[in-house]
């Protein structure tokens, strides 16, 4: 058991905090923020990524051929855990979920398209599997992809399409057998947002953020556009999901509003105030432990992965544990600050509002990239060997 | 002994309901958030005429002269129907006017503000809290020196509901320091637009208001005193009391109809070819959700009663607000995440029930102070 | 909503109290408790049941032609709370459970020759119901009693027959009707213990208790034995449980550890200086508003019944918030007297070790009466209206 | 980073799983419960011929000078078969006086005890805790007043381990009053059979017992010394944080083995026509079991590395505690409610886990008072 970082890892965190340090302006954060409100990726986060790029820090455990750099995972989840805990909302989700199922399952043709410019930022990909009738369900899937020609013409809604506005293309979900069973007869399909057939429609989600639904009405695509083999999509997507989940970033969202109560409860005046309470000092406390826990099993899951196992429900435990913390977090920080915590702007707002924000936004890591629910089955079956009934 | 509803407080129950289901709809609700309204006037004047802002208050005024106890079932069915009007300052501020004018220890200014608040001409609030979460007496700073016939206010107070719109807040003030938290304490009526008053109004979670309101030489003459000098923790205690359950009272209403949308959605709702709500899983939770927001409700009515019965209810009320506070929150996060994402979505209605709720959940003390105050009670 | 009591009732609450402090002699609380342990019922507590029943206390909501007296149900409500508050260790289960179900379902011979008997603790029963194969599921019975002429021959085993030792009968289930669907097909017999074929072996719980397991072997039963009609014995067996459900007792015995706990922080010199944390008050706070929650319940389903009512899930409620209270509780004080909660016995024990003998009785409520994962499926199907799969 | 065991660290938990597979039966727990025993004379032989008693201990003296973490496999594997000897008194006090050692801080006797504590020809054991439950410096009272070349002890310790059974206690005391917490403490090795000692041994709900220790002008000479005097808390305080996280490692392996029990038992165990295990509840449940006692084993081991790597464990060992007793508490809780009626019963084994797991997580401090030093160690 080893629980430390060895000097290379140690001199990597520096490179990063250093970069992060010299490159990161609040006006890129605030572009950045904007962002996740509907204003698309901006000039200056461009820049940014295209930088971090240049440095090899994008999917940087890819083969070098792809702009990679066969980088250990460890660097990957320092250099996560540190855009986190500078509270750079920079989202590389696409580096990390669907860029591997690229890396995988494409073509030569796909790769030498898609791996440059998903470095470069020219490509950013929304996630199209979530459709209305079934979110954790994924393998109810109702979208259809019917050839014609050389073509697949699709069609179908998706909801809860994050980043649907701005990206440049869909990593899309779509039946293409519907006499298979259910996970059966699946495809992926990486389609152009500009594809005639495609209509976004915005969901304002509560911490003020932009998500959406997406129509798709006869939208006609090559068949060059399938990732992977044909109704292969649910095993390329679920091999992709799990290699998403290994890695900080999940973990620093869950922990993040704790670092955040505990940083206010140390530094602030008022916060310092609260804190006195001997009631208050026992919550977070608790809170720190069950945080070291979120951090630990992430450790855990890329200790294994490292080793090349496949963890059978370590990452499905992170996916428990972390998003029910982070909800404990914030109802435990509603009545620590109790008055204050439903201030949600402006300067007398603890923290500029973020408690508030935080509270009715933890709740996505529950349902999100699979329920809760699904998880503890995941756990009970694979993990424990329990049966079926 | 019989804890469920008797005829009268059904009749109320089933009335009020009525007239929320017909007149305070969803997006009547949005509407006033999304304007920035402080409040919702027709809804308002429809309440004064139906007699409910004075249900509790003394029938020389015009008032109901109904039991607390009723008065707690209007405002649970308040919360559950998230009625944009600020009924609980109003009815806490008057019910303290009240009492009060019914020790005699005030001058005609409360009198009137009282038949005046029975039928909605003037509106009421007051102001407690100060810097601190807590709020005990200890906390009241504002200070309120003797000036000639009246005083001088002089500080702060942190949330003050519907304070811009209303015509008179009973404001809290330390009239003496240096002895007990709970002597020194004076309640004074204030006019917001009295010179010296200033305030900032800040947007909440429930997509209210509550302003910061700073006192710079306020003077308040002998009229605007309420209760006696120094000692203002006689009516300030029960006036706390009553807050604190009818908040609860909101917060069990708005949290049940949560449960219930709920409920009916794992019903509609299919996954994996079932109804969710046939899983297991969600049926537990599903069971756990009815038995948190039924304890809440009934730990809220036996305060209820107490304060009804006229009894101290200072072990009752805090156990409630303690327990309403952290469960009724459970019971929403559940709901969420029964609707899934939908939950996060401002298009969809359940977010209107689970942010109000949430955030009086927030106000009027947090569980940890309300389980010292049990504490202590408790002799521990 | 009336949450006090009339001065009738408080009135009889007093007449209790005096009864219990001029009958409950110390020797007869040990002769209780060493009833527990597997001495049977002693003769001090023989006649405590007679000068009870003598009041018309036991059963006292029965008719009056039965020994009983009509009484509001707020009296019997009333007279087990003080009778545990007291902690006087009586058991009257028999006369909440069997003697309600006699009073139904029996002949009025049964009724002549048990329900006078039941009062004067000449009869006492063993409840007969849960088998090896399956505690909560009670309708997978395989207990078979087979007609032979005038008689029944039973063969079987019981398990987790408390009071078996020294009860005069068992109040036993076993399958009249193997062809039937589960829960039909079952029947009830009121067995005397002394029938040859029935064998007991004691099982020593954790707490110091006796249960037993009860082995049938060809006991040849009359038909006049059987209570109610054939095959009908789930329904008679299931209404008598919902009764045995609203009452003061079993509340009692869920929020008894808190009531303890509470005492010895309020009272007892260690208690008092670890009471002085303000995280022990904080947490000792919470138990009691649960412990209050306990409480309500109980008289939630007392007024519904009073008024007519079924209470579709209350008393679920109930069975699920108590017992998992009580386990909390016991948990909590393990952290708040920390080493002391270990000690088992003698002198520096707290409270005589009654501590860790509640901590490890606690969770028989969460699986005793119906498991609380049964109860909460009965809460969503029949008070909520969730379906089947 | 890697936190999974290295190959050293398995070769350590198969090589000690197997042992004791092989010669603790539950039975063979049982038994030693039963009798009333203090301790397996026999299996505590072959521990030491296996040169566990001294894993941890300097070579110099017989050692096996395996690094902490190892150690805290071993002790893993101990709590997972509930092995019925004095392991955790026997080897906190040992690494202790070696230390000691190490440091040049103490006499002829610390050193031989060391040699004897590997082949188990002297049992060690230690007393802290006095009155309260509490294991902060502060709470030592028991006086030591210099009396020649050595001391008199007076007072009494509250919960010791194989107090009647050991060759030797390290027992804290008071040798300075009136300073800070933290400063007047000094340790002393005192022979339980010396003149003034007396101990009343207790039963404790994990079977073993626990013992209250009362000196009564209790010599002691100076080669009982170890560590500086006044400065006793430069050894204790990593002797508490090694006690801490190797009663956490115990917890942890008993729990981890209370909860597979359970597994198993939900695999087997039919109703409703089903394996229980195939319910969504019990399915979840299991599920949040194994997540719990990882997340302890995972907060203890890395403690474990932090003294390993010669850093302080203070924050690390405090969170591993305060986690592990309420958790794993709640994994028992769950394997008892999956295996329903029969987790009561005295001839079944699973209470011989849930009780001794219980009881350990009972000892060397609370979880509040762990919190306490989370907080004060973040700075709050």
């Amino acid at each position: 058991m080893d629980f430390g970082f060895s000097e290379e890892n140690e001199a990597f965190r520096a490179e990063i905090r250093a970069f992060i340090a010299e490159n990161v302006s609040p006006e890129i954060v605030q572009e950045m923020h904007d962002g996740t409100q509907g204003a698309g990726i901006g000039p200056l986060t461009k820049d940014l990524i295209h930088k971090i790029g240049q440095r090899g820090w994008i999917g940087m455990s890819w083969p070098e051929e792809y702009g990679g750099r066969d980088a250990d995972i460890i660097d990957q989840y320092i250099f996560e855990e540190e855009l986190a805990r500078a509270r750079v909302p920079l989202n590389l989700g696409n580096f990390i979920e669907q860029a591997p199922a690229i890396m995988n399952a494409g073509t030569e043709a796909q790769k030498q398209y898609f791996l440059p410019r998903l470095v470069r930022g020219d490509v950013t990909f929304a996630l199209g599997y979530t459709e209305p009738s079934g979110g954790t369900d994924l393998a109810s899937l109702k979208t259809r992809a019917v050839a014609d020609g050389d073509d697949f013409v699709i069609n179908g809604q998706k909801v809860f399409t994050t980043r649907a506005e701005s990206s440049s293309h869909i990593y899309l979900m779509a039946r293409t057998d519907p006499e298979a069973p259910k996970h059966r007869g699946i495809s992926i399909f990486l389609v152009p947002m500009d594809t005639p057939g495609i209509t976004v429609r915005p969901l304002w989600t509560l911490p003020g953020g932009r998500t959406n639904e997406v129509f798709l009405e006869d939208v006609r695509v090559p068949k060059e556009s399938m990732l992977g083999a044909e109704n292969e999509g649910w095993n390329i997507g679920a091999s992709a999901l799990n290699l998403g989940r290994a890695g900080a970033r999940r973990y620093c969202i869950y922990v993040s509003p704790f670092e955040d109560l505990l940083k206010y409860l140390q530094t602030d005046d008022l916060g310092r105030d609260i804190a006195r309470d001997p009631v208050v000092r026992d919550k977070v406390a608790e809170l720190y432990c069950e945080a070291q826990v979120a951090r630990l099993f992430t450790m855990r899951s890329l200790s294994m992965v490292r080793r090349g196992q496949n963890p059978p429900y370590e990452i499905s435990s992170e996916k428990i544990w972390g998003p029910e913390f982070q909800v404990r977090t914030t109802e435990a920080a509603s009545q620590i600050l109790g008055p204050y915590h439903q201030l949600w702007e402006g300067e007398a707002a603890p923290n500029g509002g973020s408690f508030p924000r935080q509270y009715v936004n933890a709740m996505v890591s529950t349902f999100g990239h699979g329920s809760t629910q699904v998880m503890r089955t995941a756990i009970a079956r694979r993990g424990l060997g329990l049966p079926r009934e | 002994m019989d804890v469920l509803l008797n005829e009268d407080e059904e009749m109320i129950r089933d009335g009020v309901r009525r007239f929320f289901d017909a007149e305070c709809s969803p997006d009547r609700v949005r509407g006033i958030e999304d304007g920035g309204a402080r409040t919702d006037p027709e809804l308002w004047r429809q309440l004064a005429e139906l007699g409910w802002l004075g249900l509790a208050l003394p029938s020389v005024y015009g008032g109901g002269e109904a039991p607390f106890t009723q008065l707690t079932v209007l405002f649970e069915e308040a919360g559950r129907a998230l009625a944009p009007v600020p009924l609980h300052p109003h009815v806490v501020t008057a019910l303290a006017l009240a009492e009060a004018v019914g020790r005699g220890e005030c001058g005609p200014l409360a009198a009137t503000l009282v038949s005046e608040a029975c039928v909605g001409d003037s509106l009421l609030t007051w102001a407690w809290s100060e810097r601190l979460p807590g709020m005990g007496p200890e906390t009241i700073e504002l200070s309120a020196t003797a000036d000639g016939n009246g005083w001088r206010l002089n500080g702060h107070k942190g949330m003050v509901e519907a304070f811009e719109i209303a015509g008179h807040c009973l404001v809290a003030a330390r009239t003496q320091t240096g002895g007990s938290a709970n002597g020194g304490l004076t309640l004074l009526l204030v006019a917001p637009n009295a010179p010296g008053v200033s305030a900032v109004a800040r947007r909440t979670l429930a997509g209210d208001f509550q302003s910061e309101v700073h006192f710079d030489n306020v003077y308040v003459d002998g009229d605007g005193l309420v209760g006696r000098v120094d000692e203002g923790w006689d009516l300030a205690r029960p006036m706390l009391q009553r807050a604190m359950v009818l908040n609860c009272a909101m917060i069990v209403g708005a949290t049940r109809r949560a449960a219930e949308r709920a409920f009916d959605y794992a019903k509609e709702r299919h996954a994996f070819g079932h109804p969710i709500g046939s899983f297991q899983a969600i049926q537990h939770t599903c069971a756990d959700m009815i038995t948190w927001v039924d304890g809440a409700e009934l730990l809220t009515r036996e305060a209820a009663w107490h304060i009804a019965q006229g009894s101290d209810a200072g072990l009752a009320a805090a156990a409630a607000k303690a327990f309403t506070n952290e469960r009724c929150q459970a019971v929403l996060r559940e709901a969420n995440q029964i609707h899934g994402g939908y939950a996060q979505v401002r298009e969809y209605d359940q977010q209107l029930w689970y942010r109000r709720a949430a955030a009086w959940s927030m106000r009027l003390g947090t569980s940890m102070e309300h389980r010292r105050a049990v504490a202590q009670a408790l002799e521990l």
